[in-house]
């Protein structure tokens, strides 16, 4: 009568765990839609602290958009900022804790539209923080409105016959601009939707957050990620939707790499 | 008269437009009415849900605590909505995916399997439809002629070629519903 | 001779039923269970003992509902 | 034939600024009053009136781009919530002392910081004693239906030109997102360029040799013309104050106690009037309609014939200083208020009003979470 | 030996946060107030006591930059005057609703608009009301002198951390810019991280193992959890108007009028005080102090005693709110202001009292402009 | 007994001017400092508009800075703008008045700090506008403090021991960030200390007018400038440091040019 | 006591360094004493005012319309504060480059080459203390000794070894002041 | 033969004595008077007759106090 374990039950066994969700990230379910990338690009900012041991020494910005409640769900002292400001609210902090890691996590409105003026400042600065900012084209928080980096002809809720760039301006490749800054260290984009992307993405965030324990300056990791309730696809028609429109007009890659070896 | 019903689902299930038929209907019988959204994030995550007022005198808050009805989609809006129906009101849900299901002994509470009715008619447009019906049924608070003059205010044009459609749907509702428990 | 085996174990309450992890999986091993969670998802399932462990279901699932695990077995009756 | 529509309060007041010959919007969303901008961009305001419909890239650039316009004597708007209407503070303390007529919607949320997206209207001392700098005041138009968020488009641009003043509708998450009937009227044309030039010879339309040319400005270095400035600037406010009061009186004849109360918390307070009466309680219901100019005088005359008033506003006593102000002591006044996005509901304000003055009921109110403790 | 300097306001309160153990100044330049960056950098604080000083981008990102200081437990301030000050709305409802300590420096200056950079006291609705969204308030200190310009830094940053508020220093352009005699006083210590994180467990200093993560958020999404969090906010309000009103009483004792009156208008009615009972008027002053709590009580008090007050303001009328509601109804009160930069005169507001109250002075006061008839 | 004219008489002659104060410019006397280029500024924008015979379809607005008065002296249509917001303002004008030549006319610490949101999204949105920029590297107005185009090292109010690049950021070039944007049209940086040079500036502004009228996106001239009494020198020194210290920080140039012909 | 002074003309003349060094020695003679310089755009173009006031009991307004004493350094301020002198009361400056002499009949009017005495000194720094020391003739309101302490205060320490010129130029302007005029 | 002759007037009540118009006349034409207009300032003044009208000085001048005029001169009775 000896109990045979199932295969299951061999395998599924603690020791042998190769990815398990990071402990810096919550118990409390994610607020985000089925399928979108706000909740991967959590786990591998939330992975690299813990495996850089920077639980302790972490305070982060969460912005005003879908991911304004990431507080509930990264296991690390946070502040939430007002719609646009983490910039500022960042340079505080590191200003006065220079010696914490500190980094904003922001959404294309944010960062792109009513923050424009503290993105660049805090760039041209060369604060030692580090932005992650999350590129999905579009408001996903208030219901899909247009952004600065929303795409031509692309329909949303406040342009329903598609971006007119006579009109209402062209995409905003905000990121190209503050490559420029000679306050920026490392300036990357990335995206989360693919493994091998993840990889890669999580790579730059490593790089984004060891550099900044140099005080180098400014180091900046765009994810460009789908919006799929407010471009109204399903998860996976939008990552291939992503893949086709957005990567094009915002292709993946380091933008500015340090120069000295 | 006056009557206080909220519709608790997910985003997609024409919880929206069900209540938006529902108030332009009873609008179009010179009834009051209020159509009012959970809105903004609260939507994150897909639960939707509206309350819907009819009334024969000018309505004061247009949100509530405690409905006359409560029609229920998804087992969240469950957890949310079945205490908040008044005593002595109705819950109609649709059983499919509900796990929890209510027990409250003090209302009166009936199913209707649109889901199903829906998945076989090969309509799951029409879903929200035979929910209505079986609402209409159990309330039937507007009448048929203004039922349809909702509907084609409610629709843009280019759907109007569904009406008879949906009239249908809610005909077939009011067939489905079943009672599962009468107050005590 | 030793074979690399996987396994998953979907955190059912967590997964949101977005369907990323499916077609990620070279070895066809996740499908959406016909059943709902509370929140009323349909979630992931394994559906094989094809895992490999690659863990690329669990790099993109946004809701870090997947664990994945890995083992070398040494390779015995099989039939 | 009438056009009558079920419609959102944000979208009755879209529809109405268009019918009202407006020029240009220019807005940027929030919660709960995107639907402004959204039904703006559906209906194509420029092929229907040509108005120009614009997405900014902040609440700070809306109200800058509405200076902007109105300062050419456009009919011009832009609308927000809580939040977003802080940011513009400077702005519309610029659009005071230039004296541009502009509409503003503040459709409030709970505060304060980004608090909730629930209705709320704890931005009543903002709108009403100046949330910018200086000495300024502002016309606030209270809506209380969606009816009246559509009537107010019309209205609010009538006032805004008539006194060369800035018009806010303080109207509140409940009214901006529910669906009501709503009768529309006719659309009025846009004024066009040769007609605003000669209504409004103070706009910069281009300096023609006819005239000197035009300034919007709101400096000046020497604070004696600039006290001079702000003395004219005070008269208009006390003309507005004599002609353009608004409130509707509500079974007031013969009350004994007076809800006050507007907007959404006027439409509890109407509804806990029936109530009270069916309880035989002489109780009647002061909606100011206009937030400033305020229905002062209208209130002091109340006050020589009822015993207590109660002002209901879902704050944490905000408009209760103006009714204290306006009764100058001659009757107890108290506050009742609810806090963060919830509303009260009418057997609750009546049972308060019970406790406070009549003492008959025992009853204390359903949800009062001890807030009649602190407030 | 006493440490005797002659100093500008704006200087004398940079030399105080210093002395206050400040961690970090953020701020943007603007007429009248300028000289607080300047002196900060001038004296470089860095070196003197570790203290950061940061000329911000605008006076969003200094008043966001604050957010993120002061959430660390970090003594922050940021110091502008009205324009810059209205764009801080958002920001300092922002502070209100997450509860940050902080000092706030208001250089006053004659608005609306960019107005006159002169000396005015026209934000006192902003700062005491709640210029920014939602129910919140501020404490507010009216310094009258250069010497309380120092004081109200280490006093201000105090109330800020024990009651876990923004504390406001509403001065004015006069204040700001004089040069008085200044005491000063000693050096306190900067406080240490650890330190910190000791004394204000709240802070967001990083999440160790011994305790949760610490959250700085103004967000509720659910309205019934944001009530009670509203409903603590109130509370924490009160038990302020009950702990911490400040001010200063000047020949009350005997006084038939009274002067009411804050900041540099406090001081031409002191020296009127005395050219008042050098005509035998028996008249005094009451000088709030803290604007937020307001001495409602004692001016209570006072209107039991005395035949009428004049609320003095270089304002068209905005403390005079609070005077009347002090006093409800009980004496009359008035109010005299003059506009966009202008102070008035000693002679000249006890003219007016005169006029007002005593009717038997016939002058009209010297350089009224007929202000009064219209205030 | 014949009068014989002096010299003088004969040749300042009406007819015989080649050079006279336009009459775009009031005769107010300007507020700004002796030598402060602001007033060369004033009267090439107000000579061109003379020129192309535009003032009836001029609207300008003026800034918050030492320009703040510029309605003062420009004998046309002004609106006064708050700090930074000017292309927002014009933005509301241009988009209802179309017709209209709209210009903002900004100085540094109004374009570049304040208002870089305004500034650079009116740029990226294309509006139909035209901005001259006046840079002198300090606020002129404020009394001398530290602007975003400050020079490393240079003192100012608050950078009394020089501008530390490691702490208080770098000068911003807004100007080549914003040509970067498809937005914006024409962009060039001139200067007005020298007859050259104020030739040159003239036709830049020329071109500026005249591409708006065509409604080719926005046009941005950027002049650089002195502020001697910032800098603290007198205005012929200032101008000499401008070409040693601001010049090879801001060549002078076209920076984008249309590229059809 | 209280001696109300407006000291106006050119930035660069010292004006505002005068005004601080009359109002530190005020201080240390234990007097009150206020400083209040005109500020902001006011200052384009180059004027520049101060109004001192050094009194023995608090001082109320530090902005002031009228003036016991106006020392006036440039047409510009003539225009501009002749007539804020209070009858009675003393206005000083200094002729070169003034067109519109003063025309009041009811105050005191004394002028002091000082432009010129700077000039023949070669001490173009020492301008306004010859200007101070005509005031201090007229108003011997501090004290010699006070008046030490009030330079060493106000002046940086480096600056400290010229408190001995600027002494005599005080001294100097003592005796260069002249009468124009006694009131009527 | 004809010569090109300039001249110019100066606004002494606009001119604010910058200088900044001395160094950019190449025929030496301008100087600052020892006089003083009414603000104070020394004001620029035209000290010969070598003006060419060439209007380098009223180009850089900032207060645009400098109107040049310009004349063809028949060479008359030079000595
Ligand atoms: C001052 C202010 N303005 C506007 C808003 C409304 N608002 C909330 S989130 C958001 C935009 C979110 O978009 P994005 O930054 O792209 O984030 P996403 O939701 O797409 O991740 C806006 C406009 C606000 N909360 N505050
Ligand atoms: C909101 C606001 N913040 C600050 C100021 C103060 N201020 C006036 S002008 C100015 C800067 C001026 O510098 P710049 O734009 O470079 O113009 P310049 O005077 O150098 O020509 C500042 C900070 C203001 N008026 N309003
Ligand atoms: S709305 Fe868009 S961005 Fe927001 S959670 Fe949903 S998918 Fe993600
Ligand atoms: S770990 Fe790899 S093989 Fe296993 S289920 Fe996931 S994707 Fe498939
Ligand atoms: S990716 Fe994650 S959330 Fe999506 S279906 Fe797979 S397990 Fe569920
Ligand atoms: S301060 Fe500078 S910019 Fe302003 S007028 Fe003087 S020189 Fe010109
Ligand atoms: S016009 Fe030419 S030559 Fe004549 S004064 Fe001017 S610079 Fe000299
Ligand atoms: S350039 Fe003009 S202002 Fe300067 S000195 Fe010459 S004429 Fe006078
Ligand atoms: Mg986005
Ligand atoms: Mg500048």
């Amino acid at each position: 009568m000896n109990y045979i374990p199932t295969r299951e039950e061999i395998i599924a066994d603690h020791d042998n765990v190769v990815y398990e969700r990071t402990c810096l990230l919550t118990d409390n379910p994610l607020s985000y839609c089925p399928g979108c990338g706000h909740g991967t690009a959590h786990r591998l900012i939330m992975e690299v602290v813990e495996e850089m041991n920077l639980q302790a020494d972490t305070i982060g910005v969460a912005p005003v958009g879908c991911s304004v409640l990431a507080y509930d769900f990264m296991n690390i002292d946070m502040q939430q900022a007002a719609h646009g400001r983490a910039p500022a609210v960042a340079t505080g902090i590191k200003r006065l804790m220079p010696d914490k890691f500190v980094f904003t996590y922001q959404g294309d409105g944010d960062l792109a539209a009513i923050g424009t003026g503290e993105t660049l400042h805090a760039c041209n600065r060369g604060e030692n923080i580090t932005i992650f900012f999350v590129n999905n084209g579009i408001y996903g928080m208030t219901g899909g409105q247009m952004a600065p980096t929303t795409l031509p002809n692309m329909k949303t809720a406040t342009s329903p016959y598609g971006r007119d760039v006579e009109t209402m301006g062209y995409p905003l490749k905000i990121t190209e601009l503050i490559a420029m800054l000679p306050g920026t260290y490392f300036v990357s984009r990335q995206s989360v939707h693919t493994p091998a992307n993840v990889r890669k993405a999580k790579k730059a965030i490593e790089k984004a957050i060891q550099y900044q324990k140099l005080n180098k300056g400014l180091c900046f990791v765009e994810i460009v990620s789908n919006c799929n309730s407010g471009w109204k696809m399903t998860p996976e028609q939008s990552n291939k939707w992503m893949e086709e429109n957005m990567f094009p007009y915002y292709p993946l890659g380091d933008i500015k790499v340090p120069k000295e070896k | 008269m006056t009557e206080e019903i909220i519709i608790a689902g997910f985003g997609g299930q024409g919880v929206l437009s069900m209540g938006k038929i529902l108030a332009y209907s009873g609008m179009m019988q010179n009834k009051e009415v209020s159509w009012f959204p959970s809105y903004g994030p609260e939507m994150r995550g897909g639960t939707a849900n509206v309350t819907v007022i009819i009334s024969d005198e000018r309505i004061s808050s247009p949100i509530l605590n405690k409905f006359d009805t409560a029609i229920i989609l998804n087992q969240q809006s469950m957890d949310k909505f079945e205490d908040s129906v008044k005593p002595g009101g109705v819950l109609i849900y649709d059983p499919n995916g509900i796990v929890r299901h209510p027990v409250r002994k003090d209302i009166n509470v009936y199913t209707i399997d649109a889901a199903d009715e829906a998945a076989r008619l090969g309509l799951s447009k029409v879903f929200n439809m035979l929910v209505l019906g079986a609402f209409l049924k159990l309330k039937p608070l507007i009448e048929p002629e203004y039922m349809r003059k909702g509907l084609e205010k409610s629709l843009p044009m280019r759907h109007h070629n569904l009406i008879p459609e949906n009239e249908k749907a809610i005909e077939r509702g009011k067939q489905l519903v079943k009672l599962e428990h009468l107050m005590n | 001779m030793a074979t690399v085996k996987g396994e998953i174990v979907v955190n059912t309450e967590r997964c949101k039923g977005c369907e990323l992890c499916v077609p990620v999986c070279k070895e066809k091993t996740i499908k959406m269970s016909g059943n709902l969670n509370s929140k009323g998802y349909h979630f992931a399932t394994s559906i094989n003992d094809d895992c490999n462990g690659c863990t690329n279901c669990a790099l993109v699932c946004p809701d870090g509902a997947i664990t994945v695990y890995r083992v070398k077995l040494k390779e015995e009756k099989v039939n | 034939m009438k056009d009558i529509r079920l419609m959102k309060g944000n979208e009755a007041i879209a529809e109405g600024v268009i019918r009202a010959g407006c020029d240009g919007y220019f807005g940027y969303p929030i919660t709960p009053q995107s639907e402004v901008l959204e039904y703006l961009m559906a209906t194509k305001t420029k092929e229907r009136t040509g108005m120009i419909t614009l997405q900014a890239e902040s609440e700070i650039a809306s109200i800058h781009m509405v200076y902007g316009g109105a300062a050419c004597g456009k009919r011009v708007m832009t609308s927000s919530s809580s939040p977003g209407i802080s940011l513009m503070q400077e702005g519309i303390s610029f659009m005071a002392g230039t004296e541009l007529p502009c509409l503003l919607l503040n459709v409030v949320r709970g505060g304060p910081g980004l608090g909730t997206i629930q209705p709320s209207q704890s931005d009543y001392f903002q709108a009403v004693k100046g949330g910018g700098h200086g000495d300024y005041k502002m016309i606030v138009l209270a809506p209380a239906s969606v009816q009246e968020m559509y009537d107010f488009a019309k209205l609010g641009f009538e006032l805004a030109f008539k006194h060369r003043i800035q018009v806010m509708v303080l109207s509140d998450g409940a009214i901006g997102q529910m669906m009501e009937k709503v009768e529309l009227d006719e659309q009025i044309q846009r004024l066009t360029d040769a007609e605003i030039k000669q209504k409004y010879p103070w706009a910069t339309t281009g300096k023609t040799p006819d005239r000197e040319r035009n300034i919007i400005t709101s400096l000046d270095l020497n604070p004696v013309k600039q006290e001079i400035i702000n003395i004219n600037l005070q008269k208009k406010f006390k003309h507005i104050e004599q002609t353009e009061v608004r409130f509707e009186r509500i079974m007031c004849d013969d009350a004994e106690y007076l809800f006050v109360a507007y907007g959404s918390s006027a439409r509890i307070c109407q509804k806990a009037v029936l109530l009270g009466r069916e309880r035989g309680i002489k109780v009647g219901l002061l909606r100011p309609i206009t937030l400033f100019p305020y229905p002062s005088k209208e209130l002091a005359k109340l006050a020589k014939q009822v015993k207590g008033m109660l002002s209901v506003e879902m704050s944490a006593g905000q408009m209760v200083e103006d009714v204290r102000l306006s009764v100058n002591g001659a009757v107890p006044v108290e506050h009742y208020g609810r806090l963060g996005g919830i509303m009260p509901a009418p057997d609750e304000v009546l049972n308060v009003l019970e406790n406070k003055f009549i003492r008959l009921s025992v009853n204390t109110p359903r949800l009062c979470l001890g807030i009649k403790k602190i407030l």
